[in-house]
């Protein structure tokens, strides 16, 4: 092994020789340069392996000939191999990404890039206090030259800013030192550590050991003594800022980390709430920020913030052993090489606001690193920071810490605002077509390099993780990693082919081993994401995005029923999220609503992971199996609500749902019945799993309480449906009704209320995936979403009509169809349960649900046809196809119904023995009290209702023949010009009546109150960042008033 | 006026951080242990009659050679900061300079070899005496400080200036490399390279005097540099 | 001997005093550099010890008895580096102060406030 | 007898630091700074360090002096009463 003091040789030598080489020519000396920043990150590397391979022990290097504490020596253990290695690769590949830069400015920029990695590699290594303030002096003075070296005025300002923070911070690095010297005798970090300061008594320990953390507080950019550090992220070149952000962040970490062990319990938890602050904040400032780069600063300020929050955690939570080791890596890691990366894709758009960076889908490649490299940052899986977040989560929740979970993923959700919202922007913003980006092999091979290292971590995350076993992932994430690869080759029917297939192969491998609910659940997510891509051939060109984005919402899917532990099905819901945010966010217009959607989601998420983290701590600690849900054994009743409101973000019920109308609305048309039809289950799923473990507590009241809440969601989703002119919108909010009548029927707790909430689950799927594919293709058609622009379109489309008036009579339940028996089924339950005021809403909204479907059909296919439709074919055979399937389908089961129903009470009875119902043949009969309650008999309604049905329309279409046909204009005012042409059809606006009487339940209340805190964190936001006033004389004042705030808030004024 | 204020409040703050340290600090009576090494080892190991010089040279070499950066970085950075490209006025160059009297002008020529020497004194005996390559090093940039004065339009030999200081730089480093080689692994920077000679003379302390040397010319000609560049041409 | 301890933080917190009033970036610098001559006063006063002489080993202080004739030298040391390493950083700093200059004609901190929020 | 030293030393290096800070010369108040500087460096040497010393006034009172002058040489000279 080399000896690790080559590094400082290597870097310090070529330094110092490269200004004279300047006259052999750029490609000696840049050809230097590089080899030396190579040998450097080869040496790393190679240690790196000794240290994980061959477990190689920590290793000590001196200097001088002589041992410590008379000489500086240098570790090399593991984890500083792992921070060298990083830093140094990092310099490497950033040092390709900046070459061109630097050539501009000549041979010393070189020179001072070879000296900053020098300083960062010596603040990782070294153990003498005062070599770290050497170090730190080396690292900072070759980083102000470096952001002043272009000459922008804003680099020189920003630069300007930084050292005089730097030198205030340095005139308190060597207050510290010095006293502790004067305390210790020594400079020696593992000698002062041993002589244990803090415990000598003396006060004057205890101001030296501040005046040390708080230089390196400084150093690490808390708030709000960090305003200086958001100009030089916002300033220099972006190049730079990467490297700053991501190495200069790990040196300074890592040199905190070292000397931490002074510290005691008092300042670990001061450190943490000191981290958790900046977290918070910097990111709630995020939100305003509308400038890329200085939005990154935020991020990375808060990102810093976080690591050291787990950090001085680490450090108060017995220790840093193992597991903190662990999650610290996995967040730094994360930040790492996200933050770089996203750097330097700044440098490569060059584009001041974030909503101008549309112009990245230029650049596919590009674009696909950008999304990582932000998913990695909000630690989404299969990225490092998922598994770091988890299992911080876990161990905080494991010592009780309660709140500290709370801020940090209250922290994280704020950050997810401004990440996705501005991923929304690269994605759908307009853009003018003549806006480039920068071109040349470097910088994107740079990008290209690190989100393959990226990749690579969290392949390797996923496969070895000391967490659980993820092998389930580990075939369809090469299957997404194939479609990406290709998504700009393959035309879209081979991929659609490629999918239907992998999804068909899934289903054949898995159709055995699901039993129960899992069974059913895989049934509609596997047969409803083949049926929902059918749709799909449709597409001409390549489509691209679609594809990869579906099979990782279809393998979450799928994952959430393979999943064993909380953490795989918290990996599955994860997947899940991403990749149905990335089908809805495919729509014209759903931007917005694409980022409503996943907060909302990732709301739910950091709830079901609290809620999950609890259930571990609270079922004795035990593992993290998802079957421990069954054995919680205290706090029982937070545990559900949590999860439940986790899950019920997804079903979208009320107060929760405002995501959903645009989400689903605005939606491809063979995305809506995707996302509404199937995706909608996993909350039910969810829903299910927890319910049943429900049986094992006492939750009554919060389940009381959740059948209300479905009863006035079913309502509400009705009422606003009503009100709807939108098409798509309209089969929306009936979806938010749909799963407020699951929800109400799981709520009633009964054998016949889950049979009948499985029943309604199972058909919703049906005939909402109908509805939005009839619905969809016909909007598709007549590129509008508004029905009052429709009409008489029976003529043209025939076969959509039938689809349609099939969907409707199934939803709406009236008889001979399957929703019938849902409501016959959930009619009997809530009677049993005496459940009459809330069964009295959901049997009102029953009848307003009418309104909707009636309008739906009628104003889409009934009436006169507008002048402009009259040449409308019917829609494609694509689209009819997977509706003809079902159409099948929900005849089958609904003369049949105990083909399914039979079964799901058959495994409901496992859970629930009051079985009520009885089967005669296909003829169900309920039972109260012993006595015949209720009776359904399927086949023969639907042979009375079907013989009535067609003499009806043979009937009808007799009649129609002597029928006058209406016109257009029939019906309309002689000469007169109406206001707004929508007032003309007939139907536009049809319960204006019912509004008047009822509207005041669909008043805007609760978007009302969501943007109520959208607007308060706003203002928040705007109010605090005012603090950075720009002035960097104000900053220094920040810095020595943060200092005597820590002094008097934190320690009260008497230290120690 | 209320930045004052707050100013008045942050500055008080301070002090009643600082006042406990004043109230509670003692004076060491005696060395630490480390200290006590350095006096014993100093001399008998090292053979450097000046202990601070020891220290810096030897035992603390590590900082000493990232000292050596820092000024290099800082002189790299002023010469980033004000290289020729990057001057975008193309103004004639207007010499205002009034003409030094000529008395002057052979006074500082006659004394700028002396001063030279007197810096070259003070580095090559840092062991011995006060002083070293630090402070020889800006005593030698006064002699360039003085030509300045003297004559506003006396340029340093940049070829000669940057070779010099790339030179000692990558001396230094070699020097302490040699520790590596000849000594052994724990040996980077040992002045023992060299036999320690006589105890008290300059040819003694092993590797130390050449090391000062280096850093002498090095951050002799590094504040050169830097006053150089500050100075500039424009104006 | 406290005196010296006082001197210094006298001077460190007249340093910082005229980096947060003074409008002059000139003065500013000035401001960092008594704050740093007061924490090199500090840290020297650490090293000091009564009636001991300085650590050079002359004919001065016999060899044998040398660790107890001498003050510290370590705090001298650091010191050394210290001193050195604000140089460096102050002449860097006003190099950037000459930059902003050229560019703006201004040596008031508050004309540089380009970027905020 | 150094006690004495010391105080007046002292209270003459602060009298020159406030003297740094607060001359509208920009000059004036460098070699203001200068002298507080070298004034240290004599507090060195009777702090029997005068390695230390000999730094201090070559390097931090000549030099830095010189550096700062020449600062000022490129930028301006007086204050702005409004500055």
């Amino acid at each position: 092994m080399v000896n690790i003091i080559y590094i400082i040789i290597l870097l310090l030598g070529i330094g110092f020789l490269l200004p004279i080489t300047e006259k052999l020519g750029k490609k000696v000396s840049n050809s230097m340069f590089f080899l030396t920043l190579t040998s450097v990150s080869v040496i790393s590397v190679q240690w790196l392996y000794a240290f994980i391979i061959n477990g190689q022990t920590s290793l000590q290097f001196f200097t001088a000939g002589v041992k410590p504490p008379l000489s500086i020596n240098l570790q090399l253990g593991l984890s500083e191999s792992v921070f060298i290695t990083s830093i140094n690769i990092l310099a490497l590949i950033g040092a390709v990404y900046l070459i061109k830069h630097f050539n501009n400015i000549g041979i010393r920029s070189h020179v001072l890039y070879l000296l900053m990695i020098l300083g960062l590699n010596g603040l990782v290594l070294t153990r003498d206090i005062f070599n770290i303030f050497v170090f730190l002096e080396i690292t900072g003075i070759s980083t102000y030259a470096l952001i002043g070296s272009d000459l922008r005025l804003k680099s020189l300002i920003a630069s300007f800013k930084y050292m005089l923070a730097g030198g205030v911070a340095s005139i308190f690095l060597l207050l510290g030192i010095i006293f502790l010297y004067h305390n210790t005798g020594t400079l020696n970090i593992d000698g002062m550590i041993a002589a244990s300061p803090l415990q000598s008594g003396l006060k004057i320990a205890g101001i030296a050991i501040f005046f040390l953390f708080f230089a390196l507080l400084i150093e690490m950019k808390q708030f709000p003594a960090n305003g200086w550090a958001l100009d030089v992220y916002e300033a220099s070149n972006p190049g730079i800022s990467g490297i700053i952000s991501a190495a200069g962040t790990a040196a300074i970490l890592f040199a905190l980390y070292k000397v931490m062990p002074l510290g005691n319990d008092l300042w670990f938890n001061t450190i943490a709430v000191i981290g958790i602050i900046t977290f918070i904040a910097s990111n709630i400032m995020g939100i305003k920020q509308k400038n890329a780069t200085r939005l990154l600063g935020y991020s990375s300020i808060g990102q810093l913030g976080l690591l050291l929050a787990a950090m001085g955690l680490g450090f108060l939570y017995g220790g840093i052993n193992g597991k903190f080791q662990f999650i610290i890596f996995a967040l730094f890691i994360s930040h790492f090489i996200a933050k770089a990366g996203l750097f330097w894709i700044a440098g490569i758009v060059k584009k001041k606001e974030i909503k101008s960076w549309g112009v990245l889908r230029k650049s596919p490649v590009l674009l696909f690193f950008t999304g990582s490299f932000m998913f990695a940052l909000l630690g989404f899986p299969p990225f490092p920071g998922f598994f770091g977040k988890w299992e911080l989560v876990l161990t905080l929740a494991n010592k009780h810490q309660f709140l500290w979970i709370t801020a940090i993923l209250l922290g994280s959700l704020i950050e997810a605002i401004y990440l996705i919202r501005w991923f929304g922007y690269i994605l759908k913003e307009k853009q003018e077509e003549n806006e480039t980006i920068e071109q040349g092999a470097t910088k994107y091979s740079s990008v290209f390099i690190l989100g393959t290292i990226l990749f690579t971590i969290s392949g390797l995350y996923m496969i070895y993780n000391p967490i659980t076993n993820l092998s389930f992932y580990f075939y369809p994430l090469l299957f997404i990693a194939f479609l990406f690869i290709t998504d700009n080759i393959l035309p879209a029917y081979i991929k659609n082919i490629l999918s239907i297939a992998g999804l068909s192969y899934y289903g054949y491998v898995y159709f055995n081993q699901f039993s129960e609910f899992r069974f059913i659940f895989a049934v509609i997510f596997l047969a409803g994401g083949i049926l929902t891509l059918i749709p799909g051939f449709v597409k001409k060109g390549k489509r691209v995005g679609f594809y990869p984005s579906a099979i990782i919402m279809y393998v979450g899917l799928l994952g959430l029923l393979v999943a064993k532990d909380m953490f795989s099905f918290f990996t599955a819901w994860e997947f899940m999220t991403i990749g149905s945010y990335f089908l809805i966010i495919r729509g014209k217009r759903s931007q917005p609503h694409a980022l409503s959607y996943m907060l909302f989601s990732l709301g739910g998420a950091y709830l079901i992971m609290f809620g999950f983290a609890l259930t571990h701590v609270f079922s004795g600690g035990n593992g993290i199996a998802l079957d421990l849900l069954n054995s919680i054994k205290s706090n029982s009743a937070l545990i559900f609500t949590m999860l439940a409101i986790g899950f019920l973000t997804k079903t979208a019920a009320a107060g929760l749902h405002i995501w959903l109308p645009g989400a689903h609305a605005e939606a491809e048309s063979d995305v809506s019945p995707m996302v509404s039809a199937v995706l909608l289950k996993a909350g039910v799923f969810g829903l299910i799993l927890i319910m049943i473990s429900s049986l094992r507590f006492d939750a009554k009241m919060i389940i009381y309480l959740l059948g209300w809440l479905g009863a006035i969601t079913a309502l509400l989703g009705n009422l606003m449906a009503s009100f709807q002119e939108d098409a798509k919108k309209l089969l929306a909010y009936s979806s938010i009704a749909q799963l407020g009548y699951i929800l109400f029927a799981l709520a009633i707790m009964s054998h016949i209320g889950w049979m009948a909430a499985i029943w309604y689950a199972m058909n919703h799927f049906l005939y909402k995936a109908l509805l939005f594919l009839a619905v969809g293709a016909v909007v598709v058609k007549l590129k509008t979403h508004n029905m009052y622009e429709m009409g008489g379109l029976i003529k043209q489309m025939p076969f959509s009509f039938v689809s349609v008036l099939i969907g409707i009579i199934a939803l709406s339940g009236v008889p001979p169809l399957s929703g019938f028996g849902g409501k016959w089924l959930l009619y009997n339950a809530f009677i049993l349960k005496g459940w009459y005021l809330q069964g009295a809403i959901i049997a009102f909204s029953g009848v307003v649900a009418f309104l909707y479907l009636f309008k739906l059909i009628n104003s889409i296919f009934l009436g006169p046809v507008k002048d402009n439709f009259r040449k409308v074919k019917e829609v494609s055979i694509w689209y009819l196809i997977p509706q003809y399937i079902i159409i099948i389908a929900i005849m089958v089961i609904s003369a049949k119904p105990k083909i399914v129903l039979g079964k799901i009470g058959d495994f409901i009875t496992s859970y629930m023995p009051d079985n009520l119902v009885v089967w005669k043949g296909d003829v169900a009969s309920s039972y109260m009290n012993g006595k015949l309650f209720g009776v359904w008999d399927a086949p023969n309604i639907m042979i009375i209702i079907g013989i009535i049905f067609v003499t009806l329309l043979s009937w009808l279409l007799i009649m129609s023949r002597k029928a006058q046909k209406v016109e257009m204009f029939n019906i309309v005012y002689s000469a007169e010009r109406p206001e707004s042409p929508q007032t003309t059809h007939f139907s536009h606006n049809i319960y204006s009546h019912y509004r008047k009487a009822l509207g005041f339940l669909a008043l805007p209340l609760i978007v009302n109150f969501w943007s109520f805190i959208v607007d308060s964190i706003h203002s928040i936001a705007d109010f605090v960042r005012r603090l950075y006033n720009g002035n960097g004389q104000a900053y220094i004042m920040h810095i020595l008033g943060f200092m005597v705030i820590i002094y008097f808030v934190l320690f009260n004024g008497g230290l120690f | 006026m209320i930045k004052k204020i707050f100013s008045l409040i942050i500055i008080a703050g301070l002090l009643t951080v600082f006042i406990p340290i004043i109230l509670n600090f003692s004076f060491q009576t005696d060395l630490p242990d480390v200290a006590k090494s350095y006096v014993e080892k100093g001399s008998k190991d090292l053979g450097a009659m000046n202990i601070v010089t020891a220290i810096i040279v030897t035992f603390r070499g590590l900082d000493t050679l990232g000292e050596v950066a820092v000024l290099f970085i800082a002189a790299t950075g002023i010469a980033v900061l004000f290289r020729k490209n990057a001057i975008n006025d193309k103004r004639p160059k207007q010499i205002s300079k009034r003409d030094s009297s000529e008395i002057l002008l052979t006074g500082i020529r006659l004394l700028a070899p002396v001063i030279l020497i007197f810096g070259i004194y003070i580095f090559l005996n840092g062991h011995l005496s006060p002083g070293g390559g630090f402070q020889g090093g800006a005593v030698i940039a006064t002699v360039v400080l003085l030509l300045f004065l003297s004559d506003s339009s006396y340029k340093i030999n940049h070829k000669i200036f940057g070779f010099i200081e790339s030179f000692s730089g990558v001396s230094y480093v070699i020097i302490g490399f040699l520790g590596l080689v000849l000594m052994g692994a724990d040996n980077f920077l040992d002045n023992r390279i060299l036999p320690l000679g006589e105890f008290g003379t300059i040819l003694s302390a092993g590797a130390i005097p050449i090391i000062y040397t280096l850093v002498g010319l090095k951050v002799g000609t590094e504040l050169a540099s830097v006053l150089d560049n500050m100075k500039g041409d424009i104006e | 001997m406290n005196l010296i301890l006082i001197l210094g933080f006298m001077l460190l917190a007249i340093g910082f005093w005229g980096m947060l009033t003074q409008k002059n970036m000139i003065k500013i610098v000035i401001g960092l550099t008594i704050a740093e001559v007061g924490v090199q006063i500090i840290m020297i006063s650490i090293g000091y010890i009564k009636e001991r002489t300085a650590p050079i080993l002359d004919s001065a202080v016999p060899l044998a008895d040398a660790v107890n004739k001498v003050v510290d030298p370590i705090p001298q040391a650091l010191v050394l580096t210290a001193i050195v390493i604000g140089v460096a950083v102050n002449a860097l700093i006003l190099s950037f102060i000459i930059r902003l200059y050229k560019e703006k004609k201004s040596l008031s901190i508050d004309d540089y406030k380009e970027m905020k929020w | 007898m150094t006690d004495v030293f010391i105080i007046v030393l002292g209270l003459v290096m602060i009298v020159f630091a406030i003297l740094a800070l607060y001359l509208k010369d920009l000059v004036a108040s460098v070699i203001a700074a200068g002298v507080l500087s070298l004034f240290a460096s004599i507090l060195y040497l009777i702090m029997q360090a005068p390695d230390v010393a000999m730094t201090e006034a070559a390097i931090g009172a000549g030099l830095l002096t010189m550096i700062f002058l020449l600062a000022i040489k490129k930028t301006k000279q007086i204050e702005d009463p409004n500055d």
